[in-house]
């Protein structure tokens, strides 16, 4: 059992307050708060070893350069992979996934060739590859989404075929919260001779993952959502595809020799990584692996279980205008719930809890797709936990909620 | 702005007007053959308005609808749009527009502007909760939008 | 006049030691260090207002927008851009010209088209054009550089021709501190109806830079080069340009309706931004503008020129060995100095200055061609300076310098 | 490492032995028709070595030159490699090439591996700069390079 309390004292903006009221942070799937430990190695790197690394002969680029490649270490250590030399530092899972699409699949993919994804994807997994499928002449194809809110595999063995070149599917819905049998996927995908990526934004913060368990080839997350800096992140490539990469983003550090009129790559990860890099994010994103590491990530998502069934019962008393998106089975799902009234919009819910100072995401989850086309409505709203977060926070968004009723409800029964 | 402390009152955002108009909303739906027509979309909360106008043969507003999906604020402020431009030519809708505008932003209208838009002037309050402000402008954005392309393509001059 | 006692006290890393002797930090080319009041900021914005920008209707994700996009207000202010819609944040210099490349250039370009660079580019703004006119046909031309280390324009008019489609250059030489007439470049580019992009990362650090003076195209620079935070920067582009451009990566944030099969785009500059930003470090860079403002640009040119003059004359000095590269007329060089001596090689250099704490930077700069092929060494050796260098540190590099010569002299004597 | 408070001694890295062979190289140059050739490149700081070496019939080191720019250690280490491995076969070039590395590498080397690579110890004191390792390995892993290429594309083997 994780001690909330004392987690909660790591986090300082847990001590503020909003119009007067205590923070109840619920907007964990948009980004999360972040350690002392995180902001103070940050801080200590500005304070101490600011350099520029990996072209220094000087004790400061020695030392941030050492770092660097430390953090590096850890992150694929955290999620493991094989070694550090295929993880590339990317600014987030959305440049992790276009890396994907500009160094992979556009050199690789041709008319014909079927990209597979699903109906619940984010928009950093879905615009990426209708621009290959645009440049490419690749065809997009999407693994249907269930009633219930699952990925609907009945004609799965149809959709991952001969032509199928790449499956890439989020591991955690941000929207739905459903956890996806992505290694059923990968196997599916390599039966056929197809790759497999998986968005892991919403999934590396809040469980184990390891890469060579899942059997993907590429994987791509962001550090603000697990604890560490905004502008960082990760993507991972099994090793074998990495070496058929082609370059990225140009310019110093990715290349080893350099005339006027030509170039040759540097070595991976450096060559998908130019020009000055996000040194203090990165280190500080280290520090985030740490910290999560020192509680255990299998603790992080059983709190994160235990909390999220204790609100998908407690919002069920809330009245019946309200519907519940995604699985009700708890072993499948992450801890993001997304709910719609038509009796209060989602927008309007965001404000009002907002007075309360309670933070919630309301609107598409840069899921148009999913939630105008499947779920039907032009918005959700998302409370979405992680391992600061408390039940009673949980009852707080629950009156909340129906202080929010009540408002509308008073005005409806005026109102006829 | 410091959200510390400040404390807005809901009872302004969400004046009984605004909830009427939310809850019942006047002139809604599409017109199959409107003069101007144009749809407001906030790529970030993903609310729509669709505006469809006829124009009488002097070039007033015969009939004004509005369809869409949204928040109170968004849907209301177009309903109450509908309500408040009908038998009016463009450049009264656009008088009342930027004046609308005006109030959100916060300066201090003249009488005569206050006059224009008697009636919108409960949505003040939304002043209070800046991000909302887009909701109550989407329609009026909209609004702009469709008479900018009309005087384009219809009336083939520069607005 | 600086009141550089004051200023350095700004500075924490520069109380720090290295090897037991108080650092003295030369390399502020390669990157720069950072006032407290730029830590802070990132701190604060940590322990503080931490949250996703522009989605989110609650208090800490308004807070957080509201400072993000007054951030990019101070930076599109400081280089006096029209307004901030036209201002991209990028990781830094190389990502915005890459975007460049992407957005502007592969989709403008054909065979024939040429491409007008000089001699002296930083590889980030050599490597991305190499990559445009293998993808679209067109051709790279160089301006030559003469031998004192200034552009040599007397066969400009052949250089700019009908043909001319984008001439890009840095502004301030990296290697050679050399400041080029970027303005005049201008006119005649856009004379034959060419566009012009600035490599600013040399100069928006250490000079008054106005892109409606310089009447440029594009402008790039990096955040950790002029006192921000590493992982950001900015690309200016001129609003008339910006209508044109295509898309440069995909993902939330930079799209307005999206179905599965289809993406209308965002207005700029958001567009351009893909994902979750650089929150943090955009602030951080708005207060390291807000820094640079308080002591004015023209104070930071003139204390550069300053110490760049009594650095060159205190140089002199050295045994006869040396060769120092750049422009001697003060008025046109920045505040770089590079220097070779065949008698100890400036990796030797680097690492003997090290053990007295003083950090330079040795190799080639990320301008391989403009050393190997024009300098005609493998390496140089470059002491770099900025608001906080003393003369006295001056006296020190001088002093160290010829302790290495020492050590190689000495034995070379014996080796005969 | 904590480059705060450490002092390294430059005498461990400068030492006679090494300046000597960076200001006199031993066996610089370009051979012809070598049978094995390899170039390392440094691409952080630009050092550049060119090794060629020339085989006896019985697949001896007849002629080993290097050519190259950049700093004393990486200079003065190719020189000395020229100098040790001259009359070697490449199994007995990879042992030592390996030893050498396993020095550099701070692991505690064998009498037998120590006799192997006699002369090179004067390099040990790299290791105190570790930056600078990668300069003092910079021909060997060129050989190394050679030797494989040589392997796989002359004796058609895998290495
Ligand atoms: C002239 C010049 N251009 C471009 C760059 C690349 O900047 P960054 O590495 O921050 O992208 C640098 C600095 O390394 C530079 O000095
Ligand atoms: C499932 C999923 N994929 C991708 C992203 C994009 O991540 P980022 O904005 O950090 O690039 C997010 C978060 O916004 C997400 O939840």
């Amino acid at each position: 059992m994780l001690d909330i309390k004392a987690i909660r004292k790591d986090f300082p903006i847990l001590s503020r307050t909003v119009y007067g009221k205590p923070l109840v942070y619920l907007d964990n799937a948009a980004t999360s708060q972040k350690p002392s430990s995180v902001i103070e190695t940050i801080t200590n790197y500005y304070q101490n070893y600011n350099s520029n690394v990996h072209r220094g002969v000087h004790a400061l680029s020695m030392e941030a350069t050492e770092h660097y490649e430390a953090a590096r270490e850890k992150v694929a250590n955290f999620i493991g992979a094989p070694d550090s030399t295929c993880l590339i530092f990317v600014r987030g899972t959305t440049e992790g996934i276009n890396l994907v699409a500009s160094s992979w699949a556009i050199p690789n993919l041709g008319p014909g060739d079927e990209i597979l994804l699903s109906e619940m994807e984010h928009h950093s997994n879905l615009i990426p590859w209708q621009r290959v499928a645009q440049i490419t002449g690749a065809v997009l194809k999407f693994i249907p989404v269930t009633e219930e809110g699952v990925l609907d595999l009945e004609n799965l063995s149809a959709l991952i075929n001969n032509r199928t070149k790449l499956v890439s599917v989020t591991h955690v819905s941000n929207v739905l919260g459903t956890i996806n049998p992505v290694k059923e996927l990968a196997r599916k995908a390599h039966n056929v001779g197809a790759l497999i990526m998986l968005d892991a934004a919403q999934s590396v913060p809040h469980m184990p993952v390891n890469v060579q368990d899942l059997e993907c080839d590429f994987l791509a997350f962001s550090s603000h959502k697990m604890l560490g800096p905004t502008g960082i992140g990760g993507l991972y490539v099994r090793p074998s595809v990495l070496k058929t990469m082609q370059p990225f983003q140009s310019g110093g550090e990715m290349v080893k020799e350099v005339t006027f009129t030509s170039a040759s790559w540097n070595d991976h990860p450096f060559q998908f990584e130019a020009g000055t890099p996000s040194i203090s994010a990165s280190i500080g994103l280290g520090a985030a692996v740490d910290y999560l590491q020192s509680i255990g990530m299998d603790e992080v998502r059983n709190h994160e279980m235990a909390i999220t069934q204790y609100a998908l019962e407690e919002l069920k008393h809330l009245s019946e205008d309200f519907i519940f998106y995604g699985p009700n089975d708890i072993s499948i799902r992450g801890g993001a719930i997304s709910f719609y009234s038509d009796l209060v919009h989602p927008h309007d819910l965001g404000t009002i809890l907002d007075q309360e100072g309670i933070a919630i995401r309301t609107g598409h989850h840069c899921a148009m797709p999913l939630v105008r086309e499947r779920l039907k409505v032009s918005a959700t709203a998302r409370a979405s936990f992680y391992i600061y977060n408390t039940e009673s926070e949980v009852d707080q968004l629950v009156k909340a909620l129906k202080k929010a009723t009540r408002i509308f409800t008073n005005a409806y029964k005026k109102n006829i | 702005m410091d959200y510390s402390f400040d404390i807005n009152s809901l009872d302004d955002l969400y004046q009984e007007v605004i909830l009427d108009h939310y809850q019942r909303p006047r002139n809604k739906g599409v017109l199959t053959n409107p003069d101007i027509s144009s749809k407001g979309f906030n790529p970030f909360c993903g609310d729509e308005i669709i505006l469809s106008i006829k124009l009488d043969s002097k070039g007033k507003t015969k009939c004004i609808l509005f369809d869409g999906q949204g928040c109170s604020i968004s849907q209301a402020s177009a309903s109450m749009l509908t309500e408040l431009l009908s038998n009016k030519n463009l450049d009264e809708l656009k008088s009342i527009s930027y004046s609308f505008r005006a109030m959100m932003r916060g300066e201090s209208l003249s009488s005569g502007e206050m006059s224009l838009i008697e009636g919108l002037e409960v949505l003040e309050g939304v002043r209070k909760f800046p991000i909302r402000i887009k909701c109550a402008l989407l329609a009026w954005a909209a609004l702009e939008d469709g008479i900018e392309e009309y005087s384009v393509k219809v009336l083939k001059k520069e607005p």
